[in-house]
């Protein structure tokens, strides 16, 4: 007997969940809302700013070529790699800059900590996905373009249960 | 003619006929349902690609591994005793339906045999659900 | 250039196109203008206006649009249109379509999903339809030591017996394919036929896993027969027939299930055990026998497996109608404990589709 | 995506790029042997980080170490005592008996981990069986690490070779798949033990057991 | 070893009957590791776990880096449950380095390990739940972890590898509305929870499953050495958490799950019930935690280690997870091994199944929180 009820109370269980609301992200429709505007880093502190960790921008005018960044990645995933930029900082005499690909990064944001001039961040771009591997290996040039992304729903919770926006 | 039907040959082929008309449409839908879904096989098997290169591909499925063995083999399955009672019981059920599907017209003493049957029917199978319980693997 | 995809080749492209154009003809010509002349030997022709009418008068129905009528009309009477479509196969292949449809919908409902949502349009319609050409359009890879013919010969055979099946089942007043004077003795002779197909395929496939699949199958379907056929044993004494036909009308004034609560329960449980339903899913389970008897099957052969399960689930669902036991709150029982308990398979469906086959 | 067409565009710039830069600025950008160097001149030359404090030897587990030593007196060495954690090596003569004594006199009851160190310099490999228990409430906290060091040679040859020491698996029963796992990572055969097989190499493996210090990961 | 044979049963090994069965690489019931399996009918006769089909040896890896960059790659072979295992690396490292951690930075430490606990344990429901065949327990889980990846995601900035602890606190500061959010999903996570007792956990037919399945008995389950909901469901009070409390453990309100049973039914429900412990934990947290100050000791650059080891666990959601590290006097540790839950408890797979139907086969093998691709490392 007690089987039975306890079948029945699984089943109204089950039933009662009809009404409750979705939990699902419509993925390409709706986008989730992050904290901030990506994953940054003070030097002087030592401590890092929350964000997601998404794509980086680099700040042209704050890289200095010190290759931090790279020595950084080489034991993690080695997809930083320095290039020869064509312009002139009186900061930068190398006129290198970081190279990231993204085929083999693993967006663990330490080159971010490692980079003591506040060039190197990370945003809320993650929509990477390119139908090329070469397209994946971001030039310095790329990397300084601010994304442009909207996103906007975040996890609700009411009587009715959870839902996205 | 009517000599004909009215003998015991007759009747008992006017018997199955009647049977074989009433069957009949059970068979022919059986053909039906094959002849209207077998042209979707021959469909996938024209346009879908068939590429012979790999012979691993029509191994038998054994999770990633060349198979051990033969997939045919004598294999033992415990419960047989299922099997068993099934064997002795499906007949006398049938007994039980000729018996249920005419009670309404059957004098009602009638009902005193079929009770001792079903006796000896219970008896049997709690004999063999004890049996098959003491033994955990038959 | 990848070697995945090559490159799109007109020439081909077109000679594929008539390759395909002559493999229609070819199997329209051998296979379907045998079957039109012998569905005309069988089809009674009717008269109308006071002439006979012959295959080449029929063609003119749309022509004349007087004559479009009776033509219907007669032709409904026929065996074949029972056979083709009604209660027959065209029937029960809508209801197993659709049960698949609503089961899907109401389980993602059920675990807070939503479902088929983005083919068709509305509410995932077509979704079914694109799973079917998805199998159509899939390769299928038979074992290398497999006995072919009856491998083959697995999956047509388990569609036509659940359309068998179909053949037994009143659906309506005077609207049943097959009206045998024991129809619920072949109900169960039908039965009895599936275990054989499993066994059969799954000794034919040269697996592991089939093997035991089947022989789970087997065993499973033999262990509930005995019960499954004593439950009905109750209504056939109390309406005195084997008939199907006459077993709905002998209750028409009330249900013979608010005498017989106990073999309503045995009833419900057996025939999911039958068919292979969670909690019975033991020929299926995929965690331990990947999928039981159907592990080898691929593409098309599996979507024909599986349109003849929900075929069966529907015929079920009809039987326990016909046999009205399972009424409104039976139907609901079984939708509701679809969704708690799995998935892929259970018959939600019973309530939602058609109900009205239930209480007639 | 932000950039589609910038991206798709300057794709074959950066494929150049790439290509031509990584023939100019390669003495520019660091290599691995420089990074190497570079790390061994910042690092290595300053004194150790580790500030040397003295701490004080809890006395709970110097009365552990204090009853194994008296057992056993010279055969083995207490390496440390610190709180919560107790380091004895033993000779490999008598790694069985001492491992009995801990089990049966010092109530611990399972290992936790069995783990070898290659010690290329001195020859030798180090095999630690980490000691925990379950049964005692006050040694809950403590880890018994049971050390002891079998030679090694240069040319391995797993199983047949001097590199072997008797198996732990009869007093602790839990080291079994711990020592299948050391016997094929650094070669060390465990007698005794009823079951020493591969366990998570290929079986077509036929290099030397790779973690020894002389199997190089490749570009490293 | 004894088997625990049913009564009455006598196995005859007659090598016809015996059929063997490949449970893996490529099965829905087993993981990317494989268990030979030999079959008389419907019984296992005998067992065999084969691992190593994920191996990518991090032990050597960790050899070759130094202790800031093995962060990423240590947090690989659970990355559902990356907190946790880089916990006892953090510890171990500080107490190599002897860096102090600050008290805001160990409270944040705790609330992602428990965070992280959940995430996996949700996981894992939702897997044992479509082993068992329960589609409703699979969706379920799955959907509601994203309530706490979603947190861990604000917390880190990465949804699943957060690499988020560090040798001496952690990588950021929480965000602003942190606290406030964080106690929202947590108490509607708990709401959440106590939906799946009736539909899963009293489900009769769950129980028929796998009450009385895979019985490991007290004395076994510590001569074997099982670790986490394992040994726990056999009734030895044991947890990292609570024996050795690492960071502010021991300031904060919760208790440990033990059942007597030490069968299947207990191996599910443990962690089930664990999961409610995690989110008075924090819940308290977040209430203890000091509202301001430093997360993170700064670090030299290229931190090297004195000559000398340690060996430092903590508790996870598969078990004990314990590093043992030896450094040299150089950046890179001499000697990193990993002792994982799963791998220690590998050992009862062998003992469990022997016997048993081919049908508990999924049940007893998930619940001992076998985890491969942490097993393997």
């Amino acid at each position: 007997m007690s089987n039975v009820i306890g079948i029945i109370r699984a089943l109204n269980s089950g039933v009662k969940h009809l009404a409750v609301k979705r939990f699902t992200l419509r993925y390409p429709e709706q986008k989730l809302k992050f904290v901030g505007d990506g994953f940054q880093f003070n030097p002087e502190t030592g401590v890092g700013i929350a964000g997601l960790r998404g794509r980086h921008i680099l700040f042209h005018e704050h890289c200095t070529g010190c290759q931090l960044c790279s020595v950084a990645c080489e034991g993690i995933a080695e997809a930083i790699s320095m290039v020869k930029v064509h312009e002139t900082w009186k900061h930068n005499k190398k006129a290198i800059m970081p190279q990231i690909d993204y085929g083999k990064c693993v967006f663990c944001g330490l080159c971010v900590d490692a980079c003591p001039f506040y060039a190197l961040y990370m945003t809320n771009d993650y929509e990477l996905s390119s139908f090329t591997k070469s397209a994946l290996i971001y030039t310095p040039a790329q990397l300084a373009i601010q994304p442009k992304i909207s996103q906007d729903v975040e996890i609700k919770i009411d009587d009715r249960g959870a839902s996205h926006g | 003619m009517h000599r004909f039907l009215y003998s015991p040959t007759g009747l008992l082929a006017t018997l199955v006929g009647e049977a074989a008309s009433s069957f009949s449409p059970i068979l022919l839908l059986f053909t039906f349902a094959i002849v209207a879904t077998g042209p979707t096989l021959i469909l996938s098997r024209m346009i879908a690609p068939r590429r012979t290169s790999n012979p691993v591909k029509f191994l038998p499925m054994e999770s990633g591994q060349v198979p051990q063995g033969e997939g045919r083999t004598h294999f033992m399955m415990q419960y047989y005793s299922f099997v068993l009672m099934f064997v002795v019981f499906d007949v006398a059920s049938i007994f039980l339906y000729a018996w249920g599907s005419s009670i309404l017209d059957l004098p009602k003493s009638a009902t005193l045999p079929i009770i001792g049957f079903l006796a000896i029917i219970f008896a049997a199978f709690a004999f063999a659900l004890y049996q098959a319980g003491r033994k955990n693997i038959w | 250039m990848s070697t995945i995809a090559p490159q799109f080749r007109l020439s081909r492209f077109i000679g594929s196109l008539f390759d395909l154009i002559f493999w229609v003809i070819l199997i329209f010509s051998l296979v379907g203008l045998p079957i039109v002349f012998i569905v005309l030997f069988y089809i009674k022709l009717p008269v109308i206006n006071g002439q006979l009418m012959t295959p080449y008068l029929a063609m003119t129905w749309m022509a004349d649009p007087s004559r479009t009528l009776p033509i219907v009309k007669s032709f409904m009477h026929t065996t074949i249109f029972r056979v083709m479509a009604f209660p027959g196969f065209g029937f029960a292949a809508l209801l197993a379509a659709a049960t698949i449809f609503v089961e899907r919908k109401f389980l993602a409902k059920m675990q807070l999903r939503v479902g088929p949502l983005y083919c068709g349009k509305i509410e995932g319609i077509l979704q079914l339809m694109g799973d079917g050409f998805k199998l159509m359009s899939k390769e299928i890879i038979i074992p290398a030591k497999a006995d072919k013919p009856i491998f083959w010969l697995g999956p047509l055979l388990f569609v036509g017996t659940a359309g068998a099946f179909v053949a037994l089942i009143p659906v309506a007043p005077g609207w049943v394919v097959a009206n045998p004077s024991v129809g619920l003795l072949a109900v169960f002779a039908v039965i009895g036929f599936f275990p054989i197909i499993a066994v059969l395929t799954a000794w034919a496939a040269n697996s592991k896993w089939t093997f035991i699949g089947g022989l789970r199958a087997l065993h499973q379907m033999v262990a509930f027969e005995i019960p499954l056929i004593l439950s009905l044993l109750g209504v056939v004494i109390l309406s005195g027939s084997l008939n199907l036909s006459q077993i709905v009308q002998s209750q028409e004034h009330f249900w013979w299930i608010a005498f017989l609560p106990i073999g309503a329960i045995v009833f419900f449980i057996t025939i999911l055990a039958e068919l292979e339903r969670i909690p019975f899913d033991l020929p299926e389970a995929e965690s331990e026998i990947v999928a039981g008897w159907l592990t080898e099957f691929s593409g098309m052969m599996y979507g024909l497996i599986q349109l003849g399960t929900y075929k069966i689930i529907c015929i079920c669902r009809i039987i326990r109608g016909s046999i009205p036991w399972w009424l409104e709150w039976s139907n609901g029982l079984a939708s509701v404990s679809a969704g708690y308990y799995h998935s892929r398979n259970y018959n939600w469906s019973c309530n939602c589709t058609l109900p009205w086959i239930a209480t007639f | 995506m932000s950039s589609g067409t910038d991206k798709d565009v300057e794709v074959k710039d950066t494929a150049e790029e790439h290509s031509t830069s990584s023939e100019n600025t390669k003495p520019d950008s660091m290599s691995k042997d420089e990074a190497k160097k570079f790390y061994e001149e910042k690092g290595l030359d300053l004194s150790p980080d580790v500030p040397v404090k003295p701490k004080p030897i809890p006395a709970f587990e110097k009365s552990l170490a204090d009853k194994v030593s008296s057992k056993f007196g010279d055969k083995i060495t207490v390496d440390y005592v610190r709180a919560d954690r107790i380091r004895v090596t033993a000779k490999r003569e008598n790694i069985v008996d001492v491992a009995k004594f801990i089990r049966d006199e010092l109530k611990y009851d399972h290992a936790e981990s069995v783990s070898g160190v290659d010690y290329p310099d001195s020859s030798e490999i180090e095999v630690i069986y980490h000691l925990g228990s379950y049964t005692d409430e006050k040694l809950g906290r403590q880890i018994f690490a049971l050390a002891t060091r079998v030679p090694r040679e240069d040319v391995p040859n797993p199983g047949s070779d001097s590199t072997r020491t008797p198996s732990l698996r009869d007093v602790f029963y839990s080291v079994e798949f711990h020592e299948r796992e050391c016997f094929e990572m650094f070669g060390v055969y465990f007698e005794g033990h009823p079951d020493m097989r591969r366990l998570l190499l290929p079986e077509d493996w036929a290099d030397i057991p790779p973690f020894r210090k002389d199997f190089k990961i490749k570009g490293r | 070893m004894t088997t625990q044979l049913p009564p009455g049963m006598h196995i005859e090994t007659v090598d016809e009957k015996i059929m063997t069965l490949n449970v893996g690489p490529q099965h829905p019931g087993s993981g990317h590791m494989r268990l030979i399996i030999k079959v008389d009918g419907d019984y296992i006769v005998s067992c065999d776990p084969d691992p190593g089909y994920v191996h990518r040896g991090e032990e050597k890896m960790a050899e070759y880096r130094n202790y800031i960059q093995n962060i990423p790659h240590l947090e690989r072979p659970v990355i559902h449950d990356s907190s946790n295992i880089l916990y006892p690396y953090c510890l171990g490292v500080e107490e190599l380095l002897g860096i102090e951690v600050p008290e805001r930075a160990k409270y944040i430490r705790v609330i992602a390990a428990e965070l992280n606990r959940c995430i996996y344990i949700l996981y894992w429901l939702a897997i044992y739940g479509i082993f068992l065949g329960h589609s409703t327990m699979f969706m379920w889980p799955a959907g509601d972890r994203e309530l706490f990846i979603d947190l861990l995601e604000a917390m880190s900035g990465a949804r699943v590898t957060h690499a988020y602890l560090v040798p001496g606190g952690v990588r950021n500061d929480l965000p602003s509305n942190f606290e406030e959010r964080c106690l929202r999903q947590v108490e509607y996570f708990e709401k959440r929870l106590r939906e799946y007792e009736a539909i899963f956990y009293q489900n009769p037919i769950l129980k028929a499953r796998t009450e009385g399945s895979g019985i490991l008995s007290r004395t076994d389950a510590i001569r074997l050495g099982t670790t986490g909901s394992v040994l726990r469901a056999s009734g030895v009070d044991f947890d990292v958490r609570k024996k050795e409390p690492y960071d502010v453990y021991e300031n904060l309100d919760f208790q440990t799950i033990v059942m007597k049973e030490g069968d299947s039914y207990a191996r599910s429900r443990i962690p089930y019930l664990e999961m409610f412990e995690s989110c008075r934990i924090i819940k308290d947290a977040l209430k203890k935690m000091p509202k301001s100050g430093s997360v993170r000791t700064k670090l030299k650059p290229n931190p090297k280690g004195g000559n000398d080891e340690v060996y430092r666990r903590i508790e996870s959601g598969r078990g004990a997870i314990g590093y043992y590290i030896v450094s040299n006097n150089r950046p890179e540790p001499y000697r990193v091994k990993i002792s994982v839950g799963s791998f220690r408890n590998l050992i009862c797979m062998p003992y469990l199944l022997k016997g048993e139907k081919l049908g508990n086969m999924p049940a007893v093998y998930w619940g001992l929180n076998y985890w491969p691709v942490e097993a393997d490392r």
